[in-house]
């Protein structure tokens, strides 16, 4: 991995010490059955998610995680269990999720053998659709080229080539918000709820 | 070597995958469910980043000076746009939890079902 | 969140310097990273702060439900309304192209509007979440 | 008025009786009138039909297209204009008896009853006029479903099980086997135009032509061959006028009558004797006529020994179909005709005794000929032509089906005629015997004065017992009628 | 103007939601929802009459040439999907006035219309787009909208039914994104006609195949194929009236169609149903679906659960067509979409005036209900014998069409099967019926038909669908259309 001139040994380590990491942090989380400690590990679960994608060349995606996973989904996850409760009551050990999850595991294991490999330069990600996006030369609908001319194509591809996804992903914030008040919204005391 | 080398990532971010997928999958707490689910997301979130990834790239910040790589901006956007709908789902996921507390009085999948099977 | 002066004071002093960092990131994701998104969500931080630390009914009066249901519904209504005016200039729905007579002014002015749209929705639908979140527990 | 007009009519009059009885039900006596207008209208515009194809005219209406190159469309030929004649006819003696029958036994809901009869008319006529056989599987189940209020109509326990036996068997074998069978024939011809000589040779053979057939004569559940007869029985526990026109007449006829269409029309009669595949069938007929005339012999219930005479007597025709010859066709189609106005009389009679005596069990019908003489004598005259002797309808028919047995030189078949004609004197004679030749119980002068049915139920069956007689003189006629689909 | 319809389809209802945050007060509300879900409709159906006159549309978003920008793609499939997802749409939000009030708190009801306009936008969202990542965020957009809705229901099992369905659902949409993920590495492309022309080249690989392995399962799951439906009964059960009738009637169908779009538009049919045998899968499981789930049906008490289970089955009918493979195939696929959905939803519309007057839906609920409510129920067991696949009625159509399918491809038994399922549901259905004909009424129940605002729409569904079970050039004709343009063959 990092075959380039600038991956240098100490990023390396850094890489496998975050994989490390990410790897126990995940699986504490399958032990633990205090929900608190779970929810702070989730966050920093996140958090070293995104300082990886920060190695990956991702800061946007990155700060993103950060601000969002270990931020957000925190603090909701903690309003629930203050909310809820703060333990998790033990479940006797099921075969059937494990085999279930140990199939999938297997399919996606099959399915990176013939993946381009990590990093790979002729991989058709790099050489279909995103080199006219990193040369700022995307051609419109009626054929000619316009050079947009913002630094970040991160902003450039998410607000404008692909803008309409990112309109969709506010209505589903918009989404959210609206089922989040239909269902925790008290006023004249009818929840709407009945036994 | 060099198949290990380059499919090593990709392996352990199918592991971290499947770690989640098993929350989800294995445990009866519903807010642990959720926990799973989130992790199950952002893992593949990681996946995304790293198929994303291109050697000898920088961050796709133009800066014709100074680099001529740039590592694939379109996973990027692709998934600050899957972030969001993961913080959305368990926004939402949370409320009804918190919903199912007050009716039932627990968030453990099984005693719900219980009480639902005495109705 | 009682008798916590020192808390009370240190986020009094770091508010306003989170909300200027938001407006930093929103305005700033044509050169380096961020953007309408982490804006918001750094935004709706310093709120979320303020609540945890003065309580919920002062987070209340200072971003009042009812307005930040208007607003978050406004953010995505302004970007909708820009691809819909670019329609109306005769352009493709999200043209930012049409909104001007140069194509690229258009492109960084559409860019401007739509964030600024993602950045006023999510802000608003973090802090209507949290205040969700809490008053249900405020009245238990 | 032209010929399609009156195609079309034929179809809207009863769906328009129905609307009319429907707008109508406040006020009984114009409901009543307006289904007897609807059956006068009825019968009229069949009759000019049958008049118009005797003089070459070959109406033809097209309603819709269903799938591509199936089209809902009428046109009418031989064996189906007798078969809408017949029912057309019959509808209005029912319609009187029934407004006679149903207000002296002060049944309830009578809108509705009327409302789904004449539906259930236009469903027949549909059936008979029908120019493909996707027409013909359309109204085959509005009939099924439009008789179902009818055969439940006192919403008891009783009428729920039998409802459910009626709806079960003639919706799973038509949607189960004649469905298959049809879309399976679409596939392998194309089309389902009904045609002179079929439409399958050539497309098929050996098992598959067995196997198809099968799947039609079971599917047609209205034929009642057995297994799929249980239905029939269970179908009376309904008032009796819809037992006598839908379940001697309508709905049964309308089984065999497509038995009878899909082997002259769909396979071809030349193509089944050349396959030999229909002799399978001439054995299932056989044993069900014996069959159902055996148990018909155990029944005491008059109306239960009539529906299993009724399932015999379609098995009649049902052979007829399968001999695949030309006598056996002609035969079966002027059974239609015969049995029809024989078995409608029987029912009347059955109805008019209950109304007037309340008695069902022929073991209770002792002496009612002293006090019923008319309705018992009407009885007789049913009996003596379904069991085949002159000078009734029915001798005809039961020569010709000797006629097209012999002609397969299968004596077999023919000595199961025989046997079914004695059995058939054996289960029918008893109720006249008794009515006429033994003293009625309790005795006492009560039980000697006459006491016939009210008007509305005398009349008709009066009509329908000089009909077989009619039928006999006038065979000439049907078999003119009929000669021409099996003179290929 | 007409070259913006595909754009308008889209946007009307999205501009739409957030405004009704907006204007707050309830007539005002209603009365807009309800302009803007029939306009919507008008839209749909210009759009279907454009494709079919002048070929398949693509509207460029942002006016930036695929495979870069999003695009839009309209073809006599999604034109058809389209128009009746947003008539159903039109239909039961003109229904929703008198059981919204019944069933929603008033201070709510405007974020309640919003959440079924933003479902709406969703689903027509999935239909309209030609990018395949793209039609995650609207999967979202309507599966989380959805989530919502369903928990709004009385009963407090509505909750939990809405929690195991977005639990099931998300991983379904994280296993659809995998599968994106692994396409877009191997093509380098999102753009469904492109990564059509780039698939082949790798079509071979291992990684695409599990590509095909993800997407497929994350849709089972969406579209409810047995063994997969585990969500299904209770959201349906539980959810608000007409949330059940309008989810029942267009999520799944939607879901289906998204698989359509990745097996013949995106994918290569013969690749696909043979080297991976997915053909195979689906047949079988659709097959097992379809008997088991009709059976189960049977012994429902409560008749929303009988309807969902029955539901599970008809999406068995769906794929089985599929994976037929073949233009009859995929006609019954496509037309049983329309049939199913208008069939389903009149059901459940009636249901809802079931629950409006008798309180309830058990079977016990409705007894002797035929002499109460004689027109609702009278609907209801004409959708009920469109179920069953009784001629002239819409469910006849498909039925036709797919043993029509099946016996081209000689599969026999799978003939019979289908036949012998329309029998289990003519039992399921009967049961009901004779319920509400043959008991008696309880004591003091008078005759109380649902108000009319309930009653014109449940009536408007079930005309349709013998409406259509009668003119079916329109509908089998336009999915006979699409079929032989999803399988490239001349007509």
């Amino acid at each position: 991995m990092g075959r380039g001139q600038r991956g240098s040994v100490i990023e390396q380590l850094i890489v496998i010490a975050l994989l490390a990491l990410l790897v126990a942090t995940a699986f504490t989380v399958v032990r633990l059955r205090s929900l608190f400690a779970t929810a702070m590990l989730t966050g920093i679960y996140s958090f070293l998610g995104a300082s990886w994608m920060l190695l990956l060349d991702a800061p946007d995606v990155a700060f993103t995680e950060a601000a969002v996973g270990a931020g957000i989904s925190t603090v909701l996850i903690l309003a629930t269990l203050s909310l809820t409760t703060r333990e998790e009551r033990p479940t006797p050990f099921r075969p059937l999720p494990l085999l279930v999850v140990l199939a999938t595991g297997a399919a996606l294991l099959y399915a990176t053998l013939d993946m381009p490999h990590y990093g790979d330069p002729g991989a058709p990600a790099h050489l279909h659709v995103a080199p006219e996006y990193i040369a700022d030369a995307v051609p419109t609908a009626g054929g000619e080229v316009v050079h947009v001319g913002i630094e970040n194509v991160v902003t450039t591809v998410l607000a404008s080539y692909r803008g309409y996804d990112t309109l969709g992903e506010t209505t589903v914030i918009l989404t959210a918000g609206i089922g989040v008040l239909l269902l925790l919204r008290r006023r004249n005391g009818r929840t709407g709820t009945r036994g | 070597m060099n198949t290990i080398l380059g499919l090593f990532n990709y392996w352990i971010v199918i592991i971290l995958m499947m770690t989640g997928f098993y929350i989800v999958m294995s445990r009866r707490n519903l807010i642990k469910k959720v926990i799973g689910l989130s992790i199950f997301q952002t893992s593949v979130f990681l996946l995304y980043i790293t198929m994303g990834k291109r050697a000898g790239g920088t961050a796709p910040i133009l800066d014709h000076e100074r680099f001529e790589h740039y590592t694939n901006p379109l996973p990027s956007v692709l998934i600050l746009t899957a972030i969001v709908v993961g913080v959305a789902t368990t926004s939402v996921a949370l409320a009804l939890i918190v919903r199912i507390h007050e009716a039932y009085g627990t968030v453990e999948e099984d005693e719900v079902r219980g009480m639902d099977g005495a109705e | 969140m009682r008798h916590q002066s020192i808390l009370r004071i240190v986020s009094k002093l770091l508010i306003p310097y989170i909300l200027l960092f938001a407006l930093y990131v929103q305005f700033h994701g044509d050169y380096g990273p961020g953007g309408g998104f982490q804006a918001g969500v750094i935004f709706a931080a310093a709120f979320i702060l303020y609540g945890l630390v003065f309580g919920l009914e002062p987070a209340r009066r200072a971003a009042p439900p009812a307005l930040i249901e208007r607003t978050a519904a406004l953010g995505v209504l302004l970007y909708t309304g820009v691809g819909v005016v670019a329609m109306l200039r005769g352009g493709a729905f999200l043209e930012y192209g049409a909104l001007e007579h140069d194509a690229v002014h258009g492109q960084h002015h559409g860019i401007l509007l739509v964030e600024a749209g993602v950045g006023i929705t999510v802000a608003s639908v973090m802090i209507l979440i949290f205040f969700a979140f809490a008053g249900r527990g405020q009245r238990r | 008025m032209t010929p399609d007009l009156a195609l079309i009519l034929a179809l809207a009059i009863p769906a328009g009786g129905a609307a009319a009885v429907a707008l109508l039900s406040r006020w009984p006596n114009l409901r009543e009138a307006a289904t007897l207008a609807a059956g006068g209208l009825l019968f009229a515009d069949v009759v000019y039909l049958v008049r118009a194809w005797g003089a070459g005219a070959v109406p033809d209406v097209e309603m819709v297209e269903l799938f591509p190159g199936l089209t809902l469309a009428l046109s009418p030929e031989p064996l189906g204009l007798l078969f809408a004649l017949i029912a057309s006819a019959l509808w209005i003696v029912t319609s009187i008896y029934a407004i006679g029958y149903m207000r002296a036994h002060g049944e309830t809901s009578l809108t509705r009853f009327f409302a789904c009869f004449a539906v259930a008319i236009a469903a027949t006529m549909g059936v008979a006029l029908a120019r493909n056989l996707l027409t013909l599987f359309v109204f085959y189940e509005v009939l099924t479903l439009s008789t179902y209020p009818l055969v439940t109509h006192h919403r008891t326990e009783a009428a729920k099980r039998s409802g459910r036996i009626y709806m079960g068997v003639l919706l799973s074998t038509s949607i189960g086997m004649f469905l298959l069978a049809l879309i399976w024939t679409w596939w392998r011809t194309g089309t389902l135009e009904f045609a002179p000589g079929g439409i399958l040779a050539g497309t098929m053979e050996g098992r598959e032509v067995i196997v198809l057939l099968a799947l039609f004569a079971f599917g047609t559940g209205k034929a009642a061959l057995m297994p799929f007869h249980r239905w029939l029985p269970a179908a009376m526990v309904a008032p009796t006028p819809v037992s006598a026109l839908l379940h001697a007449v309508a709905v049964v006829k309308a089984g065999v009558f497509t038995v009878l269409k899909i082997v002259v029309y769909v396979f071809g009669v030349d193509f089944l004797a050349a396959e030999g595949a229909s002799v399978w069938l001439t054995y299932v007929a056989a044993f069900t006529l014996i069959a159902a005339s055996l148990v018909a012999l155990t029944r005491d219930n008059l109306k239960a020994r009539l529906a299993y005479s009724t399932i015999s007597q379609l098995a009649y025709i049902v052979l007829g179909a399968a001999l695949a010859n030309a006598w056996g066709v002609i035969g079966g189609g002027m059974h239609i005709a015969a049995h029809a106005f024989g078995k409608i009389t029987l029912f009347f009679c059955a109805g008019a005794i209950y109304v007037t005596l309340h008695k069902t069990e022929i073991s209770d019908m002792r002496g009612i000929g002293r006090r019923m003489p008319v309705t018992l004598f009407a009885f007789l005259i049913g009996s003596l032509s379904i069991i085949g002797l002159p000078p009734f309808g029915g001798a005809w028919s039961k020569w010709f089906l000797a006629l097209g047995a012999a002609d397969t030189g299968q004596w077999i078949l023919i000595a199961v005629l025989m046997i079914s004609s004695l059995l058939n004197i054996a289960y029918l004679m008893p109720v006249v015997l008794y009515g006429f030749f033994s003293a009625p119980d309790g005795g006492g002068n009560d039980g000697w004065a006459i006491k016939e049915a009210p008007l509305f139920c005398v009349v008709p069956l009066c009509l329908t017992a000089l009909g077989c007689v009619v039928l006999f003189f006038y065979a000439d006629r049907i078999y003119r009628l009929l000669a021409p689909i099996v003179a290929s | 103007m007409l070259d913006q319809l595909p754009a308008i389809q889209i946007v009307l209802p999205l501009l739409a939601a957030p405004l009704c945050v907006l204007l707050r007060r309830r007539i005002p509300l209603l009365g807009f929802a309800l302009l803007v879900a029939w306009t919507n409709f008008g839209v749909s159906v210009a759009l279907l009459r454009q494709v079919l006159v002048e070929g398949p549309i693509r509207y460029a978003l942002g006016g930036w040439a695929p495979p870069w920008g999003i695009e839009y793609h309209v073809d006599p499939l999604s034109g058809f999907v389209l128009m009746f997802v947003s008539f159903i749409g039109a239909v039961t939000l003109t229904y929703a006035p008198r059981s919204i009030a019944e069933e929603i708190p008033d201070d709510r009801e405007h974020l309640f219309i919003a959440a079924f306009l933003l479902c709406l936008t969703g689903l027509l969202g999935i239909v309209i787009t030609g990018d395949l990542f793209n039609v995650f965020v609207f999967l979202e957009i309507s599966a989380l909208s959805s989530y919502v809705l369903i928990a709004m229901g009385r009963d407090r099992r509505a909750l939990n039914a809405a929690f195991q369905y977005l639990v099931l659902g998300t991983i379904g949409a994280t296993f659809i994104l995998i599968g994106i993920g692994l396409l877009y590495m191997m093509t380098g492309t999102l753009n469904m006609a492109d990564m059509a022309v780039q698939l082949p080249a790798v079509f071979g690989t291992r990684t695409v195949r599990a590509a095909l392995g993800f997407l497929s399962i994350g849709l089972f799951i969406k579209m409810a194929l047995f063994p997969l439906h585990g969500w299904l009964p209770n959201a349906y059960s539980y959810a608000p009236s007409l949330v059940t009738a309008f989810l029942a009637a267009t999520a799944t169908k939607v879901a289906v169609y998204i698989m359509l779009r990745f097996a013949f538009s995106v994918g290569d049919v013969q690749m696909e149903f043979g080297a991976s045998g997915l053909g195979a899968i689906m047949m079988t499981l659709s097959l097992i679906g379809i008997v088991v789930a009709s059976t189960v049906a049977i012994f429902q008490s409560d008749v929303k659960r009988l309807l969902a289970y029955s539901s599970v089955a008809q999406i068995g009918y769906m794929v089985l067509g599929i994976s037929f493979g073949s233009v009859s195939g995929l006609t019954a696929t496509i037309v049983h979409l329309f049939n199913h959905a208008l069939t389903k939803g009149g059901l459940f519309l009636a249901m809802g005036c079931f629950a409006y007057v008798a309180g309830g839906v058990r079977l016990k609920n409705l007894e002797g209900i035929g002499k109460t409510m004689p027109w609702t129920t009278f609907a209801w067991v004409l959708g009920g014998l469109s179920l069953v696949g009784v001629p002239l009625t819409a469910g006849f159509v498909s039925k036709v069409y797919l043993i029509r399918g099946a016996l081209e491809v000689g599969f026999w038994p799978v003939a019979a099967l289908i036949l012998l399922s329309s029998l289990l549901a003519l039992v399921y259905v009967w049961r009901v019926v004779e319920v509400a004909y043959f008991r008696a009424p309880p004591d003091g129940a008078q005759r109380r038909e649902a108000p009319l605002s309930m009653l014109l729409p449940t009536w408007a569904l079930i005309g349709a669908t013998i409406v259509f079970g009668i003119w079916t050039g329109a509908s089998a004709g336009i999915a006979r259309r699409a079929a032989e343009a999803l399988l490239k063959v001349a007509p």
